[in-house]
């Protein structure tokens, strides 16, 4: 594409952080009615370029042109020249309503600075019916889900009349039915002209949605084609750099030893209650949109969110799940979905965090070993290939990847080890060689006897790696699949419509879409 | 979790106002019914003048608080303003002009300072405000220790003049209250100071520019404590060192009786007034009622747990 | 979310509850007649409030003192601070009463209120303090300046007019630490060779004072005297001479006698003159006010030292303290109060 | 030619001496002088003294910044005092700071383990008051209530703690606003049970605890210094230290490896309580005399002490030894200031400024840039 037709471009961007190079002669544009797509392993240097082209960073060097210009950018005047963004983390107040978000930073006045209300209330109703949300405009965001807040967001870019929107991984906190919304959403703004920047660890949504996709590497551009010159193959090679064969299937478990029974756990009002067994050795996934009760049912078994009713049976004795200390008394482990949030202290050391969860098992008379302290930190970031290998670093200097093996290390190497190791998105954010590394990971855990309850949205990694797999809807169970039966469509049909149809589906002979 | 907004939104965001409210005429009925000499209208128009000072230097502090700071340093910049305006006026009604600019250039140098060291030096707002009060309270008696100027006469009449029989004062109050309303509620910069308190990275990622905004809460809330200095001068009519010493703690009381939570981004002017009211009345009612006055502070102090209580304020994450 | 709102929800009800039987309760009690006959005067009685010992036993010599008059006292309560008494002082205009009694905390801040009322034909006295201006009715006051020159002249002479003094500071600004100040500068100036070493404000707090002079003393300077402005200052200063064991400790001046002053002073053998500032002159201030409401002329200022019974304590101290009475009774509460009245103030061990 | 701003010359300059590929510089040396963001377009002159400072200091190797440091920077404070003030090293002297420190440090220890875990206490005071109180009436009659009254006060502080701890973990009441209000209740309550006269009188068997100790060093700074070296013992080598960094750091993030963020806090706003009674036993006994108001400045001069040794508001952040010497720090400058024979209303603006100064200071050295 020649800079001319280009709405947005960079051109030639270096940045680094302290020393460490993140952006190197980084150079993209965006055209008018194009999707184009943004991938890259975790660390690449993806989210540092959008921060830049939404002015939130200064570039080191190098120049960020808007209709062929070269613009200084800051968040208002990247806002002036329309370039919107809808962030991964999103940038909304909390406290405030979604009128007032959507306006954030834009408001509409008459002179005196006093407030049109009247128009803001009337633009936002329109970009919000535009992209088909229903939500209430005094609504304050803080009960809004997550994908009724990433509308808001969108709207908030259309109110300004944004011509370039810049979407950072939206999919890693959507699933099904809203990610499918927010592709219409984008493709639907495509067709009035926008240009849209998609930025995505889910290469299989780049080839359903985009035109053209860029792939960055170690802050490099190492590819810049057309979407339709491009195969999954391709894609993964160069972000990567090598070839990863196909998984190989582990041999099915054999399901003799009940580890965790759950007998009719209440979760919520309006919702049945749940029951299901998990073998020793068993992968027992857990599939369904995001809102579909799957956290939910993990945050009950971990004491973090105790359940209304219902008992928990460990190796047949019925256990206590009031608090997380009950959980790991009774050896259920649950790692966390947000791992920045729930699951590091990023301000801690990596030592600090492996030894968190060890603490009690550390101390004698209240004081933590030093010297067991280090070595079970030594341990674990050998065993889980943490790098770099170190133990005293600040873990919030780590890529996301390493950070998740963080978490996961901190509850596996806790002793005496898990029973019931419950996975929430494991792989969330995470670049695809550390994927790996965690795929091999819950293949240890089985092989050591662990039963692993693996929650996730990305549908060919639960088919991949489950050996059962219960589908959630609506805070139920509506179907389990065994093996032979696991096929994305079956999964995703069970999570959007719910059982009936399911059976309604395959007793008229199964013409799924 | 419903995203379909309940009819009761208002309410539900304005809980902390209403609540403020009505605890203000429960103690207005509860005196009304207790004192006969409550049930005089001079009586309450002086208690609802009692209210301004605390009242305005509340409003000042809400700026801050609601943008996510504290400003200990209002006392001290009350008290210098007051001292400079009376000095320059020095009961001639041509200085009234001069004097008042003085006063409110000393709240403008003050904030800026304020404002400096905690978007620039970023020192923690506390201890920055705190240093302040230190340097201000030191200026102020180095200054004069005794009494000192005198308020022009058409100045000092502005507390007991009255037009058409409502007092000029309360007339400066409504306008006051009007103009902190509209700041935060009517305007982008008011939107922008929720925002700012409430999330500060969200609100930078939305374009807002946090950091000034921050710097302005700390500009206005000094020109308002330097005007509430101002104001007390009509009161007092010399300026004097050791009036405001007071003042922070009373202040922050009628900010968190009136719903503003100390975590920045929640919180209204209305509720500020409420609060500030609520406390006036309450040194009425006891005033009134002639109740055992050694109750007076522990009330008080039962009363800001049990509003916070119920408030339950949302913890930043 | 739902369970935060139901709780809220009863908490609400809770306190709406609460409200709403206090307000049925206090309705019961509500009325009182008028007493028919003769007037009953009213006087308003703006105290500096519920803060400190000497405000304490000032508000119950008032109240013993209205009634012995047979007025109707109003009481407000100043708790202690400036910016709470300034409004009450406008509050009690609007109630109209015959006369007000004032117990300024803000002096100089109290000068506008005072006109106000004084405009709209209200008695005011002043009790103990003054304000800026001379608009007032009567002041009824040991005359702190005055009263402070035969101390401060009593100090400088056992110090021989030389040598090193440590002053501790009252609370500036303050309408009393000024006038204190001014009686104690104008001995002290006639005496190039005295040194003051101003050690700081203690700010009228006992704990401040004594860690100023501890430092003080800490220094190596030697006093040939010491003075401070407030008992809590002398107390303070005498704690600290004490415990540092200087021997002999140096004289040492300033206001106001108590009880405990005097107890240390015997106990240590130290030299001390006082002033006594004694919180019974409220009931000069009410009789003074009672007078002025019935539109008898008062005088402008009455001196309370002048009286008999309240003239300067200089050593020797024992006919002035009293064992079976706590530390802090003030100089002379005790002629005024009975044993049963001091009781109920814990005044009595 | 026209004359280039000083600033926009340096910005200027360093894009060209520094390509950014070459990496390893910092990239704010580069940038952060022109920040378009900045509030107001500083006099190049103090941006520029103020970043060679930050400069020279980020270049020195860590280990050095992390205890060197604190070090030399004590050990300037240390060669200052003894220029402007020697008198501040007689024994006397040191002995008076000796017996202040005691509380002082106390206090700040406490308010260091509320602030580690995002709170703050601004009750400290009035524990303080209420235990000379409490002491005071207590002992009014005979002295032999006197271990039961101590006793008393440290339950009295862990009674309003616990209150503090609970009003702050289970209804989320900010900490500012819940310790205030707890401040009102306390001495609302004092005086409801005093009636404004607490006529009483310190025990002499108490004194000797702040008068008395070994040679210039009074008991009750051995006692103030054992708990100290408890409190950074346990802080960085005690589990308790771990859970208490870990409640400031993510309260979520512990909650989830089984730790009662509850029972943390309130522990903290507990202990914080117990601390200041017995800083109010020992200030009671160094004093000698009831004085009602015992506690007034300690709230926010402990506060300040904790900041200026480094300890942050926003929780997790900061180390109990650093806010010993925070204390030691701010009692210098009291000290000095008062031995200075300075007017006492310079001495108030000496004291605001060096405070600033130093919190400044602090900051520079800690994140190394100002921008």
């Amino acid at each position: 594409m020649n800079v001319e037709r280009a709405l947005v471009s960079a051109r030639g961007i270096y940045k680094h952080y302290g020393g460490i190079r993140a952006l190197a002669d980084v150079s993209l544009d965006i055209g008018s009615a194009e999707i184009h797509a943004l991938v890259g392993e975790n660390g690449a240097g993806k989210s540092t370029l959008v921060k830049i082209m939404t002015g939130a960073e200064k570039q080191d060097a190098g120049q960020v042109m808007v209709d062929g210009r070269e613009a200084q950018l800051t968040p208002e005047k990247a806002r002036e020249l329309g370039i919107g963004a809808v962030y991964q983390e999103p940038s909304l107040i909390p406290a405030m309503t979604v009128l007032e978000n959507v306006f954030l930073g834009w408001e509409q006045r008459f002179g005196l600075g006093l407030l049109d209300h009247r128009r803001m209330r009337r633009e936002a109703a329109a970009a919000l019916d535009n992209i088909g949300a229903r939500i209430h405009l005094e609504t304050e965001v803080a009960t809004l889900s997550v994908a009724d807040r990433q509308l808001v967001e969108i709207a908030r870019a259309l109110v300004q009349q944004a011509r370039v929107l810049i979407f950072d991984e939206p999919s890693a906190v959507l699933s099904g039915v809203e990610l499918e919304r927010i592709f219409n959403v984008i493709k639907e703004l495509r067709s009035h002209g926008l240009g849209i920047l998609y930025i995505s660890h889910r290469l299989a949504e780049i080839f359903e949605l985009a035109d053209r996709a860029t792939v960055l590497k170690d802050g490099r551009v190492v590819a810049s084609r057309p979407v339709n010159e491009l195969t999954m193959e391709d894609l993964i090679h160069l972000m990567v750099g090598r070839e990863i064969g196909a998984r190989h299937l582990r041999p099915e478990a054999a399901r003799d030893r009940i580890v965790l029974e759950v007998d009719k756990l209440a979760l919520g009002q309006d919702r049945e209650p749940i029951s299901f067994e998990l073998h020793a050795g068993e992968v027992l996934g857990l599939a369904g949109l995001v809102g579909s009760g799957r956290t939910r049912l993990a945050n009950a078994l971990g004491g973090i969110r105790p359940a209304r009713a219902g008992v928990v049976f460990r190796n047949g004795r019925p256990v206590r799940l009031k608090r997380p200390s009950d959980a790991m008394r009774a050896g259920i482990v649950v790692i966390p979905e947000d791992r920045k949030r729930e699951g590091l202290i990023l301000g801690h050391s990596v030592r600090e965090n492996l030894a968190l969860a060890s603490l009690k098992e550390l101390s004698t008379i209240g004081m933590v070993s030093a010297k067991a302290e280090r070595r079970l930190a030594s341990e674990a970031v050998k065993v889980f290939a943490v790098r770099p290998p170190a133990i005293d670093v600040a873990t919030g200097t780590l890529s996301g990847g390493n950070q998740q093996k963080v978490v996961l290390g901190k509850w596996l190497v806790r002793k005496p080890s898990a029973e019931v190791v419950v996975l929430d998105e494991p792989t969330r954010g995470v670049d695809v060689g550390a994927k790996y590394e965690i795929y091999n990971l819950i293949d240890a855990l089985v092989a050591r006897g662990s039963g692993v309850v693996l929650i996730s949205s990305e549908l060919p990694e639960v088919i991949a790696m489950s050996d059962r797999v219960l589908v959630m809807s609506a805070g139920n169970i509506v179907g389990e699949l065994k093996r032979g039966e696991l096929s994305e469509e079956r999964i995703l049909r069970l999570a959007v419509l719910g059982r009936e149809h399911e059976l309604a589906a395959s007793e008229g002979g199964g013409d799924a879409a | 979790m419903r995203s379909v907004g309940w009819p009761n939104h208002w309410v539900k965001r304005q809980a902390r106002t209403l609540l403020a409210w009505s605890l203000l005429i429960f103690l207005f009925l509860l005196t009304t019914v207790l004192s006969e000499t409550f049930r005089s209208p001079a009586v309450v128009t002086e208690t609802f003048k009692g209210a301004t000072f605390v009242g305005m230097a509340a409003a000042a502090e809400f700026f801050v608080v609601v943008a996510g700071g504290i400003d200990l340093s209002i006392g001290s910049v009350a008290t210098i303003s007051g001292m400079a305006a009376a000095v320059l006026m020095n009961g001639r009604d041509q200085n009234i002009p001069l004097a008042v600019a003085a006063a409110l250039g000393v709240g403008l140098v003050v904030g800026v300072i304020n404002g400096l060291l905690v978007t620039w030096v970023k020192i923690t707002p506390f201890v920055a405000t705190f240093g302040m009060l230190y340097v201000l309270q030191g200026v102020a008696y180095s200054y004069s220790v005794n009494p000192v100027g005198q308020a022009a006469p058409t100045f000092y009449n502005l507390y007991e003049d009255s037009i058409a029989g409502v007092p000029v004062l309360l007339l400066v109050m409504v306008g006051f209250w009007g103009i902190c309303w509209y700041v935060a509620t009517q305007t982008a910069f008011g939107k922008h100071l929720y925002a700012v308190g409430g999330e500060s990275g969200a609100a930078r990622l939305a374009g807002v520019r946090t950091t000034r905004v921050s710097f302005a809460s700390y500009v206005i809330c000094s020109v308002v404590a330097a005007a509430a200095g101002l104001l007390e001068l009509t009161q007092t009519y010399v300026g004097t060192p050791d009036l405001g010493a007071t003042l922070l703690l009373t202040t922050i009381t009628a900010v968190v009786i009136g719903g503003v939570s100390l975590f920045g981004g929640q919180g209204s002017v209305i509720g500020v007034l409420g609060g500030s009211l609520v406390l006036a009345f309450l040194g009425q009612f006891f005033d009134s009622v002639q109740v055992n006055a050694f109750f007076q502070q522990l009330i008080e102090g039962l009363i800001i747990l049990a509003l916070l209580g119920i408030y339950r304020q949302r913890v930043k994450r | 979310m739902s369970r935060q709102s139901v709780r809220r929800g009863s908490w609400e009800t809770g306190f709406a509850a609460v409200a709403a039987a206090l307000l049925a309760l206090t309705a019961c009690g509500g009325s009182s007649g008028t007493p028919g006959g003769t007037k009953t005067y009213t006087i308003a009685f703006i105290s500096q409030g519920t803060s400190n010992s000497w405000a304490a036993q000032l508000d119950a010599v008032a109240s013993k003192a209205a009634k012995a008059d047979g007025v109707k006292l109003v009481y407000f309560n100043g708790q202690g601070d400036a910016t709470k008494q300034l409004p009450e002082i406008d509050t009690a205009i609007a109630q109209k009463p015959d006369a007000i009694v004032l117990v300024p905390l803000g002096g100089a801040a109290d000068t506008g209120p005072v006109e106000r009322a004084m405009s709209q034909g209200i008695k005011v006295v002043l009790c103990d303090s003054t304000i800026t201006s001379q608009n007032y009715t009567s002041l009824v006051t040991p005359h702190a300046e005055t009263a402070a020159v035969p101390l401060a002249q009593w100090l400088a002479d056992k110090m021989n007019h030389q040598g090193n003094l440590l002053y501790i500071g009252g609370l500036p600004g303050n309408t009393t630490t000024i006038t204190y100040d001014q009686g104690f500068n104008s001995v002290m100036q006639k005496y190039p060779s005295i040194h003051i070493i101003n050690a700081g404000n203690a700010n009228y707090s006992i704990s401040t004072a004594k860690q100023l002079a501890a430092t003080a003393i800490a220094s190596g300077k030697t006093f040939t005297g010491a003075w401070g402005v407030g008992g809590e200052a002398v107390t303070g200063l005498m704690q600290a001479l004490i415990d540092a064991k200087v021997n002999p400790a140096p004289p040492i001046g300033g206001a106001a006698a108590t009880n405990g002053i005097l107890r240390l002073a015997i106990q240590n053998k130290m030299e001390v003159a006082s002033l006594q500032f004694p919180p019974t002159s409220s009931q000069v201030c009410i009789d003074t006010a009672y007078k002025a409401a019935k539109g008898e002329t008062v005088p402008k200022s009455i001196n309370i030292s002048d009286l008999p019974q309240y003239g300067p304590i200089l050593p020797p101290l024992d006919k002035y303290y009293k064992p079976q009475f706590s530390d802090d009774m003030y100089v002379g509460t005790d002629s005024v109060l009975t044993v049963d009245e001091l009781k109920a103030l814990n005044l009595v061990k | 030619m026209k004359p280039l701003d000083r600033t926009e010359a340096r910005s200027q300059l360093s894009t060209f001496a520094a390509p950014p590929n070459q990496g390893g510089r910092e990239p704010r040396n580069v940038s952060g002088s022109s920040s378009p963001r900045n509030p107001v377009r500083t006099a190049g002159v103090v941006r520029l003294a103020y970043e060679s400072v930050a400069s020279t200091l980020l270049r020195l190797p860590p280990t050095v910044r992390g205890y060197g440091l604190p070090i030399g920077t004590s050990l300037l404070v240390a060669a200052v005092v003894a220029v402007v003030e020697p008198g501040f090293y007689r024994p006397a002297n040191l002995h008076v700071v000796m017996q202040q420190y005691a509380v002082l440090g106390l206090v700040t220890l406490g308010q260091v383990l509320v602030l580690l875990v995002s709170g703050i206490d601004l009750s400290v005071g009035a524990v303080m008051n209420a235990a000379l109180i409490t002491i005071a009436l207590m002992n009014h009659y005979n002295e032999n209530l006197l271990l039961v009254s101590l006793v008393l006060c440290i339950l009295i502080g862990a009674g309003v703690g616990v209150t503090n701890g609970l009003l702050v973990s289970l209804r989320d009441v900010p900490p500012f606003a819940a310790t205030l209000g707890m401040t009102a209740c306390v001495q609302g309550a004092i005086l409801v049970y005093t009636k404004g006269i607490p006529a009483g009188n310190i025990p002499t068997a108490l004194r000797p605890i702040a008068l008395d100790g070994i040679g210039i060093v009074p008991y009750s700074l051995l006692i103030c210094l054992a708990i100290g070296l408890v409190v950074i013992v346990f802080l960085s080598r005690g589990s308790y230290g771990r859970t208490i960094y870990a409640v400031g750091r993510s309260a979520e993030v512990a909650r989830r490896v089984g730790i009662s963020t509850t029972a943390v806090r309130v522990s903290a706003y507990t202990l914080c309580g117990v601390f200041a009674a017995l800083a109010g036993i020992i200030l009671s006994a160094y004093v000698g005399y009831v004085d009602p108001a015992i506690g007034g400045t300690y709230n926010l001069q402990s506060i300040a002490a904790a900041v200026v040794g480094g300890v942050s508001f926003i929780g997790g952040e900061g180390k109990p030894a650093g806010a010993l010497i925070g204390a030691l720090f701010l009692l210098t400058v009291l000290n000095v200031t008062t031995l200075s024979s300075l007017n006492p209303f310079t001495q108030l603006i000496v004291q605001g400024v060096v405070m600033l100064v130093a919190v400044s200071l602090f900051h520079l050295i800690k994140r190394g840039s100002f921008a």
